[in-house]
């Protein structure tokens, strides 16, 4: 589905890779791995097309990304360094917003059983500047259970997240896999994923 | 006032002092200018070249 | 023939090639100033109604013109950077900036040169010296906003939005700006028009074209500098004769 | 789930800055401050002759205006940027000019409609007539918006730069003068008995040239900042 050919990406005036070919099929997941600098956020910010490459191709289906554009967001999701929550807003506010930016409409409901499976009861109406690191990740991670995206671009997933929460991430991205979803991330924890061949990458 | 009165009788040089010496000086300083940064850049690419040669 | 533009659209041929340009533009640019400024001073008679202060406009009148010139020429070569992409384009776009603020510069210091024996003013709100004070702005803009970013491809690119937008207001700015000043009865600078002298027209053009070529002969300067700045990393550049 | 039509997507980046600007309240009352104190402080700069003021009202409002949209024009996009909203913004797959749209039109409420609410008062400071009061009140209806318009494109392109703001006014201030020289022409006109619907149909063909270009203009300046 996902298939990269010979891209290659820098900098300023710093080449970061080059020659870079893989492909994703469906039910497959795949690390990214490589040291500080390597280039592997760049490689997921150029794969969001947030970046353009310097040279080399992102196809999805067949079809070069530039040219599907917005069909190709319809498809995907990326989760960054940043959680994109407001302070402001409560986690349940956060999480509908945040469904309504990708193109849905997400119920209180949908959004309240959403959460507490991410460990939040109690708290989906505390706005979230009350809420700890960990806490904050998990209302950015709910956005895994309410989107129907078949590519999750997932940087650092993990970050200040405890063991219980790892399993739970790990869990949910088995059924995404499991559906027929595409999985491309980096982290710099184990992360377990259950009856799933993990492919890698590594920049270097 | 006795800027508009040596103005109206020595209209040439409030012309040539007043505007086109000013254009040429800005000329001559664009075109010091350019020349400078050329030379510096030259230098730069220079040092890289031979710290490149070096390694 | 077919020229293969392309070709004189990379960095790699355009570089030799505006060195070997520069030389001539430079010396035509000088012969002409000299030509303009005898046909301007010596030849040409002194005005009925101005004296000898019309003079001015030989290097007032072709900086202006300049100065909107090349702030077009500039958005269309951003706007080629732009859309296909191309580094040169950018450059020259990057590299043409500074003159036409220069330019612009010195038709504002003419234009008050001008209007304080006119109208006793150092500065009139003419529709035209307004404008053209407005085009400054743009220019230092542009300028401005390509400096204050240190990633040179975004720099280039962010310029050029700009550069466009500036250049689609360009003309309702003029309009606007020329209504407001009739609106409130301002003057307006008027050359001596349809009575103009035969050596006066010819002083003019020959200016003109010299303003002309220095504003090309120094927009290829910067833009070579340019080049070996972008490039310094490429290998073509550690082999040119003058790195050696 | 069910899919959002693109006037929803609208509703609801315009309802969420909204809601946001209203849990920071002080952000917005700040700009209002700001654009009182500035009209104020003209009197105080060039002495109480009434007939001078009345001349100047308008120019004074305007430049005000000019300038506390500016203020406020920062905030625009730098929130978003820092806490990663942006990107997801980006990534949307409905169009990236109608939440742009949204939020142009979600800042003019915020920073542009209490100054056009508070213009009244401040023409009586400034001992203007009912009618002028009445006309700069709607061309700084129509006009306000045009500048959160173009002034958004400034912010996008100056986002995440040390010293965006300044920057940022040296980018549109030029490019917003038609704007201000129809805005004060409309009252000058009524001031001295002459037609203003020129100069407002002006302003209002100004207004749907911005609506029409710069939500798309700032979704690519956006674009190219977040590279």
């Amino acid at each position: 589905m996902l298939e990269v050919s010979n891209l290659a990406c820098s900098r300023g005036d710093h080449r970061l890779f080059s020659g870079l070919c893989f492909a994703l099929s469906p039910g497959q997941i795949m690390q990214v791995q490589g040291a500080n600098g390597s280039g592997k956020t760049s490689l997921l910010r150029t794969l969001c097309g947030f970046i353009s490459p310097d040279k080399g191709c992102i196809s999805w289906g067949g079809t070069d990304v530039r040219e599907l554009a917005e069909d190709y967001f319809a498809q995907m999701m990326y989760l960054g360094h940043l959680n994109a929550i407001k302070d402001e807003l409560s986690a349940l506010e956060n999480l509908r917003i945040s469904a309504g930016l990708s193109g849905m409409e997400l119920s209180e409901a949908d959004a309240i059983a959403a959460l507490r499976r991410m460990g939040l009861k109690g708290r989906e109406r505390l706005p979230t500047k009350v809420l700890s690191q960990g806490q904050r990740r998990r209302v950015s991670l709910a956005r895994l259970l309410v989107n129907d995206a078949r590519l999750w671009v997932l940087d650092e997933p993990l970050a200040a997240l405890d063991v219980g929460a790892v399993a739970l991430i790990g869990e949910l991205i088995r059924e995404h896999l499991a559906g027929g979803g595409m999985v491309i991330f980096t982290t710099h924890q184990p992360l377990v994923v259950a009856g799933m061949e993990m492919r890698s990458l590594s920049l270097s | 006032m006795g800027l508009d009165i040596w103005m109206r009788e020595n209209p040439l040089t409030y012309i040539w002092v007043g505007s086109y010496a000013v254009a040429f000086i800005i000329f001559a300083v664009e075109i010091a200018m350019v020349i400078h940064k050329r030379k510096i850049t030259l230098q730069q690419v220079r040092l890289m070249r031979e710290a490149s040669e070096e390694e | 023939m077919a020229i293969n533009w392309f070709k004189y659209s990379a960095p790699t041929t355009f570089y030799p090639l505006a060195g070997k340009l520069i030389p001539w533009f430079a010396i035509s640019s000088a012969i002409l100033f000299a030509v303009g400024l005898y046909i301007g001073f010596v030849v040409a008679p002194s005005d009925a109604t101005q004296g000898e202060f019309y003079r001015i406009i030989f290097i007032h009148v072709p900086s202006s013109i300049i100065s909107m010139f090349l702030y077009l020429i500039m958005a269309g070569y951003a706007a080629l950077g732009l859309i296909f992409n191309t580094r040169l384009s950018s450059m020259m776009a990057s590299a043409i900036a500074p003159t036409g603020a220069l330019f612009a510069f010195i038709s504002l210091w003419t234009g008050a040169l001008w209007g304080k024996p006119m109208w006793g003013a150092w500065w009139v709100w003419d529709a035209r010296l307004t404008s053209e004070l407005i085009l400054l702005f743009l220019y230092l803009g542009f300028i401005a906003l390509h400096a204050s970013i240190d990633d040179p491809r975004r720099a280039d690119r962010a310029a050029a939005l700009l550069a466009i937008v500036g250049s689609v207001n360009v003309p309702i700015i003029y309009f606007s700006v020329k209504w407001w000043n009739t609106l409130h009865q301002g003057s307006t600078i008027k050359y001596s028009g349809t009575s103009m002298h035969i050596a006066m027209q010819q002083a003019m053009f020959t200016m003109l074209a010299a303003c002309w070529l220095y504003a090309i002969a120094i927009a290829l300067m910067r833009v070579r500098s340019i080049i070996l700045e972008r490039e310094k990393n490429t290998k073509w550049i550690t082999e040119l004769a003058e790195v050696k | 789930m069910k899919k959002l039509s693109l006037f929803s997507l609208l509703l609801l980046v315009i309802r969420r800055d909204l809601v946001l600007a209203m849990r920071r309240r002080a952000d917005v009352l700040t700009t209002l401050f700001f654009f009182v104190m500035v009209v104020s402080l003209f009197p105080l700069g060039v002495g109480p002759e009434m007939d001078m003021l009345r001349k100047m009202a308008p120019g004074v409002l305007w430049v005000a205006a000019l300038l506390a949209s500016m203020l406020s024009l920062g905030r625009l996009f730098s929130a978003d940027y820092l806490d990663g909203t942006l990107e997801q913004m980006l990534l949307a797959p409905q169009s990236l000019s109608v939440l742009v749209l949204g939020k142009m039109a979600s800042h003019w409420m915020v920073s542009g409609l209490p100054l056009v609410l508070m213009t009244p008062v401040l023409g009586l400071q400034f001992d203007m007539s009912v009618e002028a009061i009445g006309v700069l009140m709607l061309s700084l209806l129509l006009g306000t918006p045009i500048l959160s318009m173009v002034g958004a494109i400034g912010a996008a392109l100056t986002l995440g730069l040390r010293g965006g703001g300044v920057l940022l006014s040296l980018l549109v201030l030029p490019l917003c003068i038609p704007v201000l020289i129809f805005g004060t022409g409309a009252v000058q006109a009524v001031t001295s008995g002459l037609n203003v619907s020129s100069h407002l149909s002006l302003m209002g063909a100004l207004l749907v040239l911005a609506l029409a270009f710069t939500p798309w203009v700032t979704a690519q300046a956006l674009r190219i900042s977040m590279e």
